[in-house]
């Protein structure tokens, strides 16, 4: 067998030269041979028992699993493979090329296997959408595939099965033209799918699909198809934009389903000197998103108004006439955007009609954005099919004789008005595949266990029509299967297997003699060349836009995307449920965000209980207090209260669903409010909110700068710096040190998903959360300026700042923290003894404790995740961020095994710093004048956090900037 | 040089010793409350306080076993009741030395009384004390990394910089001399318990304890002599133990720790607690002992005293400490005293301010200062609020330092309340075990300052 | 016991007074070989008896020395030669820091020698001790004052020397063998 | 009164505090001995499931060591050989000893074969072959002559302060690349002048920091 080895990959994914398929090692027999043995079909007993612990520790050749702990030579035993894995070499890692679906999107990514197992996500530099970054779910969807919790067996009616029987029962009981029979998914953005869609379409013609996403883009593609009586993806191109307005949009945020805004939004934020002129955002919103936190102006607008305050700006940028607009702001703001022709992008939010996007579309338009910042492409995914209302209708009617779900969760998601429960039970036999037994699985009479994606073959395209193929890492752990494989079980595909379902769809569009090579390349590289699509110029039609109704009536409730659970797919995610919320920095938990003013009018406080009531339909929720939220709205984060999940996600949080109902799913109006008297507990992460005037994070408008280049570093006004002693120099070798841009950051939180998965960081849960024992390494601070009603935010992600002058470890008993002549602050936890005096003794407080022993009640199968180069920490001793101390060691030994006296700027990334999809995070070496990093800090705005303690630190922060319209009174009306 | 107990008609008045006892009287006196039956109160209060040093042993072995997560420490709040409990049992065991030492270099003779109680106070606080920090680790069985022991293995040592390094050999210093400095105290005694020692085994425990001291004059040339350097040695070091301890905080970064007035201040605030301490005790070991006329109303009036001129100073250090963070300029300094009076820990201040500041105030008045009642409930009050000062040092300066995002708020758990709880426990079970067992009055000391008796009697 | 030689003469009175008044006494007949055993310590016994001054002292200078001396080496060996670590930024030995444990070091040793000296130059422990034989002796740690004449003085002599003690004040003067 | 102690009691309380002295002294020392990790941990030597004889293969037959150990140049493993590594010879070579059955047995069934491991660091320590072995390391530094052992034994501690002595004073043990898994090589000059030049030549530095080893 001969592997071929695709050469080296290019540029910015550094370090890391060998990322070849996986497919000529899946092929091989001594490949699944070993797989085999090490993730059998039958894994879940194995993988709860100690065997498995011992082989996988064996196997990974000693890299340690277990903590700090040695005993005296217990006999340990090696056990090499029988026959060696081609061009596996133990312990070092391999990568793979591969991509995640969510919400019909693809996020291109490289994995990073250890010994068989996915340790841990990257972003796939080459990737159209990621570009080398990754966002907090991506990261965490790895821990999803060790989930111990996920579905495990084939099951018929509540009892065990297998696929065998589901096979021979699929035979029987789809036959016929597939009258009666109902499909329902997700998006599904996969050329392949769709293929063995269509020949189920052929077969079945009776049948119907509905495709259905909780959180889906139905008013966005509806919108475009309004605007341009066709179906279009649009694509904004921020960075071009020197102007943008975003409509109750949190484009930076969880509006949208790819990195590109935030990457090019950044992008126009990065400011070296005075000359450079960085893009102006105005946000309107009613919800205190990220995106309005970056805003230069952001101004609070009900949700319900935003479409008004649409035609409004419509009338002023003279698209109809109309009267001076009643906004004062929207006048301001439409000037601004007239003045940049061709330079700006407005663009409307996911909770937005319809109605609304295409009257934005026409802005555009009449802006001249249209083949500038704001371009089309024909759509990615093919959509159509019926909706979950008439799949509703048919259930209730008593019409669906078979109902196959595929991945898809709506007996917890459907609007509530559709009573998907109920309906469902007059379906007449219902199939589920799904990765957990969820509350749909529960319902049906087959639930299918669902192949996650990193043990799947299959494909997926980006937004702008780029394919990937996505291939496994590991043997389905629990015997799953891809939704194309059951589809194309169930339909009789000439294909069953998901690889060969893939490689079957691509080989077939290629010439045969280059189709082995394009296959090959393609699952290098992670894309498939040539899938692009081309750019279309559509033209808007005229539009009857009436005006919009406006609801005020009662109050309005908003619902959005959990920047954490998702639409309730990942409750069963530790690393995403102990995820702060950037603004509320609520964990564990959602609530009813509402502004200091509905709160006081309601009588409520933080934790106090509200029942959200309209007509029958009610939800408890608790209330929290959100500054800079709409008065008289409330918004409240989906996907929560899950009621059949995993142990984690089980009952955390308020399920919102059964407030939100098919006409209102961005938001709604008329709801009754009320207080019930009880309170509940809600988790935040950062307890105090304001800056109480300290210069920490420093930022002034783009004037002040130009007037005081050095405003950041002016901000502190301390006498010199001076020390007892003649300090300890560093200017030798490397010296490493981290910039970190504040006008960058969006608060996406990608970092410490990223941190959590490269360092072996506990998760401890919501009880010791409260507790304030979180362990981040990273955590991203959010502050609020201004007044209460209407305040800024602004972020700052903080991590060990490796002071040169380190107070934490002058303080340690016994030298357990000591600094390395590279200027790393070190922490030897196996040296720690656990004064945590050193924590006491840090100003930045980035040093987290070993409380208890969190890794207690991890599973088995979850200790997979573990990286095998970072030694996982017991209880009781102290730990840190190490700049990633790991990933520098293996690249100075790389560079020297090689010959190379240097490593190349760059080459070393920190974990945070690779999946920034801003770019917020630079990292290198100071000691080199034309570093990235040094060139950064050299910069006006750079400045160390609490330098005048004298500390040094290593990192330092860009101060933010922001650029408010001088005509526009500061923020707000 | 050996005048120091000086047998001469003593020209104090009121005298020391009341009610003409003799030689014989004292030491009847004071041996046989170590040779009777103790008094029930003692049975009933042992059973007390040993329940809770059992209490003790549960919470650190559950601690050990779970993890420090079993208090309520978190971050920011990395040290809490752990540290307030080793500050002040060590503030405690500051007054023992002290009486021992400095009033014996002061030749304040109506120490003899209470020296000898008073010291082995001090060396159960100060066990008390030393739980903590062995305790207070993450892995307290790598503790012996604390000491700078020849290690093969690692070739590491430790960092002789850490305020925690200084705090190990200043405390296990204090601890051995106080001990050495208790037990050549006790050797006369212990001698003259040997020798009234009625049954063979309190003969030979107590003819070993007394390693053959027979008051010989070469034997008390060499004592008075080595007792001298001792008190001279044990001086500073008593000084020096709870300066160190404030280096913990002072050398620190912390706002409302990083304070230069902070050694005088602790030990002013040691000798405060500790004093208020032996108040407390020796009130009760008079009353259940029925020695009152040894423990005059004298000594306790002077021990009054000392506790209000302490108190003025410790009310002097807060004030400045106050004068100090609004005078630097510095915000953080300046917030933290803003917050320990109006913050979420402001009731702790409020009460240390009450307790320590406000009531030792009523010691101004004599009839105060010769009032039992009065002086129990003070003594308990004072050092009620010396632990609260402790917890305001440690707990409000953590809680909210420099980083507002990484502010947080403590909040005890049943360990954190039951531990401290089992350290007064042991303190007391160790001190009652002392009072049963060796003479809680330095006898041969006694003697020395005894009114002239008009001719010793014997039987 | 009746193998067993003299220890000596042992007188006891009954205030410190008459045990000085009797030591001055026998030393100015020419006794030397004298101690005195007192529930406390008496003012003026030691010259009353010739006894010199302890020399404890310059044992406790010297071992406090030796341990300032070691403190001091012991950090700045174990900091800046065994195992020199970058830490804070500090030097790798300064003085200022050094001074606490090198004070309390200096104080342990000090403390050490003084109590080990004391024990030692008085020959503690010691369990047996001939004078414990005698009957009256353990008044001495009570209220008794004994002045003991032993048998090695040139001038002691086994009936003449109680008697001369009885003439000194004496309540009480036995004589006390060595023991077995 | 009554005497307490015999007046032999002192004789036996010297003997006691001086044997309590020196036997504690002893003690301490046979303690320190014990438990230094050249005496603790040197000399293990366990059985194998397999009597394969490193003299044999390493020294008489003149296997280099990366013959079976390939990783070493690569990995931070010096990974053991698959079943199929030994089949390679075996299959013609004394393939029926009885010895080699479990070999056999391995490749038939696919089983691997479960040597003990003998040089066995903590958990927390990450040593890197392929940083030792590409700067001039050469396995014996480690490992001792393997060449000459029939079973394999660990012959040095592996303890930090042992990995510190090479680390602060490199000179000596750094020798050609090529020279690397000659077990044997006598150097033509002297050997810490040779690994100057080659100290100096690839820029070595080796780490006394923590996480040089600990990550």
């Amino acid at each position: 067998m001969s592997l071929i080895q695709i050469g080296q990959a290019g540029g910015t994914l550094t370090g890391r030269r060998y990322w070849r398929s996986l497919e000529e090692l899946a092929d091989t027999p001594n490949f699944r041979e070993w797989l085999h043995r090490e993730f059998p079909e039958n894994a879940s007993e194995m993988l709860e028992s100690r065997s498995r612990r011992t082989l996988l520790k064996l196997m990974a050749a000693s890299i340690g699993l277990a903590g700090l702990t040695a005993c005296r030579r217990p006999v340990e035993k090696i056990l090499p493979a029988s026959r060696g894995v081609e061009d596996y070499i133990p312990g070092n890692p391999l990568y793979y090329a591969t991509a995640m679906e969510l919400g019909g999107a693809a996020a291109g990514l490289m994995v990073e296997a250890h010994d068989g197992r996915p340790t841990k996500i990257e972003g796939n530099p080459k990737h159209p959408d990621s570009r080398g970054a990754c966002s907090a779910y991506a990261q965490a969807s790895v821990l999803g595939l060790y989930d111990p919790d996920r579905s495990q067996h084939v099951a018929r009616g509540g009892r065990k099965s297998d696929w065998e029987e589901f096979a021979r029962f699929a035979k029987e009981h789809f036959t016929g033209d597939g009258k009666g029979v109902w499909l329902l998914s997700g998006y599904f953005a996969s050329p392949s799918f769709e293929a063995v869609r269509g020949h189920f379409s052929r077969k079945f013609p009776g049948a119907r699909w509905v495709e259905y996403e909780a959180l889906g883009r139905e008013s966005i593609e509806r919108g475009a198809e309004l605007a341009f009586g066709e179906r279009v993806e649009t694509h904004y191109d921020f960075e071009k934009a020197d102007v943008i307005l975003a409509l109750d949009s949190d484009f930076l945020g969880v509006d949208s389903p790819g990195l590109n805004a935030v990457r090019g939004f950044a992008r126009r934020r990065h400011v070296e000197s005075v000359k450079d002129a960085p893009n102006r955002l105005y946000v309107a919103e009613s919800r205190f998103s990220t995106t309005g936190a970056m805003a230069d102006h952001r101004f609070r607008v009900r949700s319900g108004e935003i479409a008004e305050a649409a035609a409004e700006l419509a009338a002023a940028v003279g698209l109809r006439p109309g009267n001076e607009p009643r906004r004062a702001w929207v006048a301001e703001v439409a000037k601004d955007l007239a003045a940049h022709r061709g330079r700006s992008i407005v663009i409307a939010g996911r909770g937005q009609s319809a109605e609304a996007h295409a009257l934005v579309h026409a802005i555009n338009e009449a802006l001249g954005n249209f083949g500038q910042t704001v371009n089309f492409t024909a759509p990615a995914r093919q959509a159509g099919g019926a909706s979950l209302g008439e799949l509703a209708e048919a259930l209730s009617a008593g019409e669906v004789k078979t109902l196959v779900i595929l991945g898809s969760n709506p007996v917890f998601t459907a609007p509530a008005d559709l009573n998907f429960a109920a309906n469902l039970e007059k379906a007449g036999v219902t199939i589920h595949l799904g990765l957990e037994v969820d509350e749909t699985a529960a319902r049906s009479e087959w639930h299918l266990p669902q192949a996650h994606y990193l043990e799947a073959w299959g494909d997926v395209r980006a937004l702008d029509g780029t394919a990937s193929v996505q291939q496994p890492l590991i043997e389905p752990l629990y015997g799953g299967r891809t939704a194309a494989e059951v589809l194309a079980l169930i339909g009789g595909y000439p294909h069953e297997r998901a690889y060969d379902i893939a490689r079957g769809f691509w080989t077939a569009r290629w010439p045969a003699a280059e189709a082995e090579r394009n296959w090959r390349r393609a699952l290098h590289e992670g894309v498939v060349e040539g899938t692009r699509a081309a750019r279309i110029t559509p033209k808007t039609r005229p539009q009857a836009w009436s005006g919009a109704e406006v609801e005020r009536g009662g109050i309005e409730v908003t619902f959005y995307q959990s920047p954490a659970v998702y639409d309730g797919r990942f409750a069963n995610n530790a690393w995403l449920q102990e995820l702060p919320d950037a603004m509320t920095k609520l964990a564990w938990d959602n609530a009813a965000l509402m502004s200091p003013a509905t709160a006081k009018s309601l009588g409520v406080a933080n934790g106090d209980l509200v029942l959200v009531a309209k007509g029958a339909r009610q939800a408890e929720l608790p209330a929290w207090i959100m500054p800079g939220q709409v008065d008289g709205s409330i918004a409240v984060a989906l996907g929560y209260g899950r009621t059949e999940c995993g142990r984690v996600g089980q009952g955390v949080g308020h399920n919102a669903y059964p407030i939100r109902t098919s006409d209102g799913p961005g938001f709604a109006s008329g709801y009754e409010v009320r207080k019930t008297g009880r309170s509940y507990s809600l988790v935040s992460a950062q307890e105090h909110h304001s800056m109480e005037g300290r210069p920490l994070v420093r930022e002034a408008t783009v004037d002040e700068y130009r007037h005081d280049p050095e405003f950041a570093k002016h901000a502190v006004h301390h006498g010199p710096a001076e020390s007892l002693y003649k300090n300890l120099t560093f200017d030798e070798g490397y010296q490493w040190g981290m910039a970190i841009d504040l006008n960058r950051c969006v608060g996406c939180n990608a970092c410490v998903t990223a941190c959590q998965a490269e360092n072996n960081i506990p998760v401890v849960g919501k009880q010791q959360l409260e507790r304030g024992r979180e362990m981040h390494w990273i955590r991203v601070d959010r502050y609020f300026t201004g007044s209460e009603a209407a305040p800024e935010a602004a972020f700052q992600p903080v991590a060990c700042q490796h002071c040169e002058n380190a107070p934490c470890e002058n303080v340690c008993p016994v030298a357990a923290t000591a600094h390395s002549s590279e200027g790393l602050n070190e922490m030897a936890y196996n040296r720690c003894v656990g004064t945590r005096y050193c924590s006491n003794n840090c100003p930045y407080k980035v040093r987290r404790f070993n409380f208890l022993e969190w890794h207690k009640d991890v599973a088995e199968s979850t200790r997979m995740v573990f990286n095998p180069d970072v030694t996982v920490r017991m209880r009781g001793v102290m730990e840190k961020c190490t700049y990633c101390v790991q990933r520098i060691q293996e690249t100075k030994i790389r560079a020297k095994a090689e010959g190379r006296r240097a490593i190349r700027d760059g080459e070393i990334l920190t974990a945070c710093q690779q999946t920034c999809p801003a770019e917020a995070i630079v990292f290198g070496n100071l000691n080199d004048p034309n570093s990235r990093v040094s060139r950064l800090k050299k910069l006006d705005r750079d400045y160390a956090m609490l330098a005048e303690l004298n500390v040094k630190p290593r990192t330092s922060y860009l101060a933010r900037l922001r650029n408010p319209n001088p005509e526009i009174s500061r923020i707000d009306g | 040089m050996a005048d120091l107990a000086i047998r001469q008609p003593i020209p104090l008045d009121p005298p020391l010793v009341e009610g003409n006892r003799t030689y014989a009287d004292i030491t009847n006196d004071v041996a046989r409350l170590t040779e009777r039956k103790p008094p029930r109160a003692w049975y009933i209060a042992i059973a007390i306080s040993g329940t809770f040093a059992l209490i003790l042993l549960g919470m650190l072995t559950h601690l050990v076993a779970t993890g420090i997560g079993v208090w309520g420490n978190n971050q920011p709040v990395g040290w809490a009741w752990d540290i307030t409990d080793f500050v002040f049992w060590v503030g405690i065991g500051h007054a023992g030395t002290l009486i021992s030492a400095i009033l014996f270099l002061f030749r304040q003779r109506w120490r003899t009384s209470i020296n000898r109680a008073a010291e082995a106070m001090t060396i159960f606080a100060v066990i008390c004390a030393g739980i903590f920090p062995l305790f207070h680790t993450g892995r307290p069985w790598r503790a012996y990394w604390l000491f700078p022991l020849p290690n093969f293995d690692l070739n590491m040592w430790q960092n002789f910089r850490s305020p925690l390094m200084w705090d190990v050999f200043a405390v296990s210093t204090y601890f051995t001399v106080s001990l050495m400095f208790w037990y050549v105290g006790l050797i006369p005694d212990l001698a003259t318990m040997r020798d009234r020692a009625a049954t063979p085994w309190r003969q030979r425990i107590f003819g070993a304890l007394s390693l053959g001291w027979r008051g010989s004059a070469r034997h008390w040339n060499h004592y008075e002599k080595a007792y001298l350097i001792l008190a001279g040695l044990s001086t500073p070091l008593v000084l020096s133990v709870h300066s160190i301890v404030s280096f913990d905080f002072a050398v620190s970064v912390v706002p409302g720790w990083h304070t230069t007035i902070f050694p005088p201040y602790f030990v002013a605030g040691a000798i405060f607690s500790g004093f208020a301490m032996v108040i407390t005790l020796m009130i009760l070991v008079r009353k259940v002992y029925k020695i009152e006329h040894l423990l005059t109303m004298n000594h306790l009036e002077n021990m009054c005293k000392v506790l209000l001129a302490t108190g003025c100073i410790v009310s002097y250090s807060y004030a400045v400490e106050f004068f100090t963070a609004f005078f630097s300029g510095n915000p953080y300094e300046r917030f933290v005293f803003v917050n320990r009076v109006a913050g979420p820990y402001a009731w702790a201040i409020w009460t240390m301010f009450a307790c320590n500041v406000f009531v030792p105030q009523l010691f101004w008045f004599k009839r105060f200062r010769r009032s039992v009642p009065a002086m129990l409930a003070i003594s308990i009050l004072v050092n009620v609020g010396m632990w609260f000062e402790r917890f305001n040092i440690i707990v409000t300066s953590l809680h909210r330092d420099y980083l507002p995002s990484s502010w947080g708020y403590f909040i005890p758990t049943w360990v954190d309340v039951l531990t401290f709880a089992g350290s007064i426990g042991l303190f007391l079970t160790l001190f009652l075990l002392f009072m049963r067992f060796l003479p809680a009055v330095a006898m041969s000391e006694v003697k020395g300052v005894l009114p002239v008796p008009a001719k010793a009697v014997r039987q | 016991m009746s193998e067993s030689r003299l220890y000596g003469a042992v007188a006891e009175f009954q205030t410190p007074e008459d045990l000085l008044e009797a030591a001055r006494a026998m030393r100015q007949r020419g006794f030397t070989h004298m101690d005195a055993c007192t529930p406390f310590p008496v003012h003026g016994i030691n010259e009353a008896l010739g006894i010199r001054r302890s020399p404890l002292g310059w044992l406790a200078l010297v071992a406090g020395c030796a341990g300032c001396a070691g403190a001091l080496l012991l950090q700045w060996w174990t900091g800046a030669v065994s195992y020199p670590l970058a830490i804070g930024g500090k030097p790798l030995f300064a003085f200022e820091p050094s001074i606490p444990i090198t004070f309390e070091a200096t104080v342990l040793l000090a403390a050490f020698a003084t109590v080990a000296g004391m024990l030692a130059l008085n020959g503690l422990p010691r369990l047996y001790h001939p004078l414990f034989q005698h009957q009256r002796f353990q008044r001495v740690t009570d209220d008794a004052f004994a002045l003991v004449v032993e048998a090695s003085d040139p001038k002691f002599h086994a009936t003449e020397t109680p008697a001369l003690l009885r003439n000194l004040g004496a309540a009480d003067a036995q004589l006390v063998e060595e023991g077995d | 009164m009554a005497v307490i102690f015999s007046r032999s009691a002192d004789k036996y309380l010297r003997l006691t505090v001086l044997i309590a002295l020196f036997g504690g002294a002893g003690a301490i020392g046979l303690i320190a001995y014990l438990s230094h990790p050249a005496v603790r941990d040197t000399g293990y030597a366990p059985a194998q499931p397999v009597e394969y004889s490193h003299k044999l293969h390493a020294g008489n037959l003149g296997l280099d060591c990366r013959y079976c150990h390939s990783t070493v140049e690569r990995s931070a493993f010096a990974a053991l050989p698959a079943t199929e590594v030994c089949m390679n010879c075996h299959a013609r070579v004394k393939k029926d000893s009885p010895l080699l059955q479990p070999v056999r047995d391995s490749f038939a069934t696919g089983a691997p074969i479960p040597w003990v491991k003998v040089h066995r660091l903590p958990d927390y320590v990450y040593f890197n072959h392929r940083a030792h072995v590409t700067a001039g390391v050469s396995c014996a530094s480690c490992h001792g002559r393997v060449d000459q052992m029939i079973v394999v034994k660990q012959t040095a501690p592996l303890s930090m302060a042992w990995c510190l002595d090479c680390h602060r004073n490199p000179d000596a043990s750094v020798r050609p690349a090529e020279q690397v898994t000659n077990l044997g090589w006598q150097p033509d000059r002297d050997a810490a002048e040779i690994g100057r030049e080659i100290i100096q030549a690839k820029g070595i530095a080796p780490p006394t920091n923590c996480s040089g080893c600990h990550r």
